[in-house]
């Protein structure tokens, strides 16, 4: 293929099959993965051509679908899970957070895991409860692990590339809202380094941070605020463990302004994280507060209230707006 | 086959509830297997013939039979309507219970009013029997709330996604019972796939050790979403039962006669301080998994067929008429109600209100938070600032 | 009693008699409560007088503890559930946070959660892995649930007290290290509010904020800063979640400077969302940025490394200087 | 008892392992059960006399038993070493396997080169059979590290803190064997009391669907800390896992010649690609739980005094002895190597080396992270800043 205009979802379907055929050791597992081609088809085909024994239906049982890839892990094979939903990797976490992210450190290094967990994530479907949250913080927190999330699809291609060919576990949260959102994927092309933030767009006023399906919204917000003679400059984050603080920095050492966009509650959310070490990095340069827009302190509402717990173009607008006002 | 070992009556230990006497791990010995075939119980065969069970029978009027019909029609229609609002969009999703309305009428009709009910998602008819109002359960597939009942007014606890985690609380809600001295059961409903949770299996561990008032009844509709019931056991999932201590049975599932039967039994045997019952019923998920679902990318239409030759009310109807249990203004009433049943819903939803924004706030804390209550001003404020014309 | 001085897991022992003995509603579940006590022995003799029906050892499986617990709750229990460890809370994290945390909310407000999920945390013990951590972040960022931390023997008593009486779940963190510290405890005084921060100790130059096991340290820190002329305020956190951001707020606005301290990694830890918020509350009074001591991004280290990686005295004063010399 | 049943057969499926053939869900045979008892398989009484089983036979040489004897010998030796060691102050908790030797030697010793073990925390004597150097299980004893041997080095994993998580390590280890379609075995050690746990009744799902080959090994010492083992199960533990459709066992587990047969026989079977069974090792934890420990706040002396009478070592000294196995220069010597390896220990473990503080940032990552590095160089400025004389 070489450059092709592919769906963020096709351009991961493409990427495990990439993975499959270079490495025999690479085996996806999960849930309806098989037959189904998965929930969102990320899967689809590929247990038709690589066999049932590496395109793996598992039993319904998230920490042993975790448990049984770190013992595969151990056994010198590369497992790429797939979590159905966000809301349904909590069964996983204490395989998660006490055996996978712990095992090296734990053998002092003898041992590696390069366990890909894949988890569609946040919102703007439409679903039922459990379907549309954003745990992200609840796995960067946890030394150990790294998590990544593509908002494109070529990064959806090489990003999941790049987390199978590494030895450490890595969480793989795709933004499923994006997942028909089309985007060239240059499959020969030299891809970035996994964990550097990019700058999806200069600007030179205020810089927007944003990761996974908020780096859509907010290349819209810097569009329409562009039209009222606001230059904003959009991060993509890309990697939030480990999490390209420079690349932040070097934007906000020239705007001065920092907002921080994550559909994931705000409270103790990834904007934290930044807002603290920016402020910490910039303080001389920073005109403003960091400031967050994010979800509420309250669990995931029902579709029909979803828009209004989204961050979406007035939200982001707005707190440009506040920013600019200090 | 029994499971009982004399171990097992030596260590059986009664956590609390006076009332409650004893414990056994036997269940009833369920007859009539075909060789190469497990145990099922079965009282009305797919063609409508009455059959006798040495152990779990069952003797009702007319009427009772009349009315487990009634049950059946009513929920598959309240079903098929649902599925058609999602299909004109205004359900966002819908789970259809096709198939399995004998499995979930027979078992919620052997529930008395003071039992408890820890459903999945999918028991629609359970709701029914338990005086649920079933337009509540479209709130969730609308998008409205999650959930949206309160449990306590009909002893219905709310629709539970997260695989088999209901088991836990349906068994943590019995040990109360137990506390407290009451007779009532729980009654704790989980499919084939879940079957697979630990969750599932810690529920049993904890039920066989409190002697808890709890049965679980495990719809194996034979498959979870894609995946065939060979993935999750290679035995059948009854058998499950006997290494946690506590008897399990498998029943047909599409014999709503049968159903009821063994789910009285295994009530009964909770209420008498017996401890906990597994019941498998076997049936089939006749529809896609859910509206979102496409079946035809996993199964064949000719397994579909088979099981439509063993459909639920078919075989009841058959035995109504065959024993003059029910005339034709039965039916042709039971027509009309049907009928009204679906007005009655599609009214009831397309009216259903979407709950203003501020909501979302609302019941996260019972006794509050500086944050909720700070965001909440912030929301409104912001909120306000359209209705003053232009934000910004 | 009225008052006495008692060791912090005296007091929460008291707590809980006094619980008992109030409501017979309370019960207390948990590995190994029963006869031993728990190994900690906080429960020690409360099976003896109240029974094996409201004193319940449970099977080992801490989803299904919690799990069970709320079915109680929803029969009209008032469970307090001990876990034995903080690094034992992750097989039963799905329970709390997909059913214990939003279970009211899905309810439209007809259920109520009253669950005190008891959880000895941080190091300092000489302990093996597993039996260290801090996973407090892990909770605050979960809406519906509540996170409290006594310091000092009087807090254990009272916060418990009030964790129980509450009609919502409460994570409730027992800083182990200073179970054996004593304190004065007042059984009849009025006990101050749940979620609200306290000031340790009056400063002008700096703020200190720390919670739980870090309190202590953080004292120490102050008296020592006091010898070389500086006045250092410490602010005894309390409540996580909430988060008492008033009496933060009202301290930064009279010193200017702020150091979080906490044993928990700093990356998405608690630090980060005090700096994010106090900074946007108190942006035109910050002498310096705020200041994060705490863990590093590693998995708590074998005990003989302990001492390095938790925040001690020079590495609280260490941060004091680097913040004044701002 | 057999558990089979036909069905079991049917739907058995083989899901990789060219060399693997079939699969049967069937134990042998397990006989002599008293009236009253479960079954449980023995070939040495406790009196040391050799008993006959028609199912699980043995024949050894003297020498190998005076090898079984000599390994039960020396890890005794090695364990009440540890616990010295930890009185004086030299490790910071032991867990002690006293009473467990034969249990640990006899399952241990049934495994080849390269079957793989996960073992929980106290399988010290299965470490020494598989020939790790007993001093590295103290490292994480004494604090300097969190596990620290290479555990592909011997194929003996870990240790394993948070209960039951390594049963499913194992089933996914032995899922890659098959796929490998190599023919070793896996074999999982846990306790009575992780037995409740999720993740161990997860990987009886996974292991049995995917026919993995996993020998799950339970040592119920009849103790979880404080808790009896009637707070995890009300029947025996070997019958879980018929439920799962595999065979499960129950053997003396202070018979190392019987928990040698029955490990063996099962490690067999997972060659053969029959798939995984379940081990009950029916013994007795006759230290406390940990050093940390209290069991007079829970337990009897009596009890612990009654299977002071069942010692598995004393039984096969007495067998030796009466059977004119071993001389009193074997003993003798082994004593002598007992002494030898005591001396060993204590100054292995007097000059453990704690590790440098620059290594808590160590083998966090494989392929490193910007904080990781970050913090490294923080600190040790840091650090630097004391050694330049006062910090400040
Ligand atoms: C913990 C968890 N994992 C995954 C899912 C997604 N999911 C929803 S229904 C379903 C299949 C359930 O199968 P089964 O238990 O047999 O019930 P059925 O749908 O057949 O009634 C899956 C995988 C979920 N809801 N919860
Ligand atoms: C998930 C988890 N919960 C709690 C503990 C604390 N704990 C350590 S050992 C133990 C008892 C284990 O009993 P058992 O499985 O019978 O093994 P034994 O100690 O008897 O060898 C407990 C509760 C733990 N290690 N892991
Ligand atoms: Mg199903
Ligand atoms: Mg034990």
């Amino acid at each position: 293929m070489a450059v092709q205009k592919l769906p963020l979802a096709k351009a991961l379907n493409e990427s495990l099959r990439t993975a499959l055929e270079n490495d025999p050791k690479v085996v996806v597992m999960g849930l309806d993965v098989g037959k189904l081609g998965g929930v969102f088809r990320i899967t689809d085909g590929l247990q038709k051509d690589f066999g049932e024994d590496r395109v793996i239906d598992t039993p319904l049982a998230e920490s042993g679908i975790v448990g049984t890839a770190i013992g595969l892990a151990l056994r010198g094979y590369r497992p790429v899970v797939e979590i159905q939903f966000d809301g349904f990797v909590f069964p996983a976490y204490d395989q998660i957070v006490t055996q996978l992210a712990k095992m090296r450190a734990r053998s002092l290094g003898t041992v590696k895991m390069p366990v890909v967990i894949r988890i569609p994530y946040g919102g703007g479907i439409g679903a039922v409860e459990h379907h549309s949250e954003s745990p992200e913080s609840l796995f960067a927190h946890v030394a150990g692990l790294k998590v990544v999330t593509p908002a494109n699809s070529s990064d959806a291609y090489w990003m999941l590339q790049q987390a199978i060919l590494s030895d450490d576990p890595v969480i793989f949260f795709e933004p499923k809202r994006r997942y028909w959102d089309k985007g060239e994927v240059d499959t020969e092309a030299l891809p970035g380094e996994l964990h550097r933030a990019r700058v999806a767009r200069e600007g030179t006023d205020l810089t927007l941070v944003a990761y996974g399906p908020m780096v859509k919204t907010c290349l819209e917000a810097a569009a329409a605020a562009a039209e009222e003679g606001k230059s904003v400059e959009v991060v993509d984050l890309r990697s939030i463990s480990p999490l390209d603080f420079d690349t932040i920095q070097t934007s906000v050492e020239k705007t001065g302004r920092l907002v921080v966009v994550h559909e994931a509650p705000v409270f103790f959310g990834s904007g934290a994280e930044i807002a603290a070490r920016i402020t910490e990095r910039c303080f001389y340069h920073l005109e403003a507060p960091v400031l967050r827009v994010g979800g509420y302190h309250a669990p995931y509402p029902p579709a029909r209230l979803e828009e209004e717990y989204l961050p979406g173009l007035d939200r982001v607008l707005d707190a440009v707006d506040r920013s600019l006002a200090y | 086959m029994t499971v009982e070992s004399t171990a097992a009556r030596k260590t059986t230990r009664r956590s609390s509830g006076a009332k409650r006497t004893g414990a056994s791990t036997g269940a009833k010995k369920t007859a009539q297997a075909k060789p190469g075939e497990p145990e099922l119980v079965q009282l009305l065969t797919p063609a409508g013939e009455r059959v006798q069970h040495p152990d779990y029978d069952i003797d009702l009027s007319a009427e009772e039979l009349r009315g487990l019909y009634r049950d059946m029609v009513l929920t598959r229609r309240f079903d098929a309507e649902a599925t058609a609002l999602q299909r004109q969009g205004e359900l966002g999703l819908w789970a259809s219970l096709l198939g399995q309305e004998a499995a979930q009428i027979g078992s919620g009709r052997a529930l008395r009013d003071d039992d408890y009910v820890f459903p999945t998602y999918r028991e629609h008819g359970v709701a029914w029997c338990r005086g649920v109002d079933p337009t509540n359960l479209l709130g969730m597939f609308r998008g409205v709330n999650n959930g949206g009942w309160d449990p306590n007014s009909n002893n219905f606890h709310l629709y539970t996604i997260v695989l088999g985690s209901q088991t836990l609380h349906a068994t943590g809600y019995a040990m109360g019972v137990a506390k407290d001295g009451a007779d009532s059961a729980v009654l704790a409903y989980f499919g084939d796939g879940a079957s697979s949770q630990g969750d599932v299996n810690e529920s049993f561990v904890f039920s066989a050790v409190y002697n808890a008032p709890v049965v679980f009844f495990c719809q194996n509709n034979q498959w979870a979403i894609s995946e065939p019931i060979e993935k999750q056991t290679r035995v059948p999932l009854y058998q499950r039962a006997q290494g946690f201590g506590f008897p399990g049975v498998r029943v047909d599932g599409n014999d709503v006669l049968a159903c009821l039967a063994v789910t009285r039994w295994a009530l009964e045997r909770a209420r008498r301080g017996e401890g906990p019952t597994l019941i498998e019923a076997f049936t089939y998920r006749m529809a896609a998994h859910t509206t979102s679902d496409d079946p035809t990318r996993y199964r064949r239409d000719a397994e579909r067929e088979e099981w439509e030759a063993k459909d639920p009310i078919l075989r009841l109807k058959a035995y109504l008429e065959n024993e003059g249990h029910a005339d034709a203004a039965f039916f042709e009433e039971l027509e009309a109600e049907s009928e009204a049943l679906g007005k009655h819903v599609r009214e009831v939803v397309r009216a259903m209100p979407v709950p203003d924004h501020m909501a979302m706030f609302d019941n996260v804390y019972a006794d509050g938070h500086a944050l909720v209550d700070e965001e909440r001003a912030e929301f409104a404020a912001y909120q306000a600032s359209f209705a003053d014309g232009e934000a910004e």
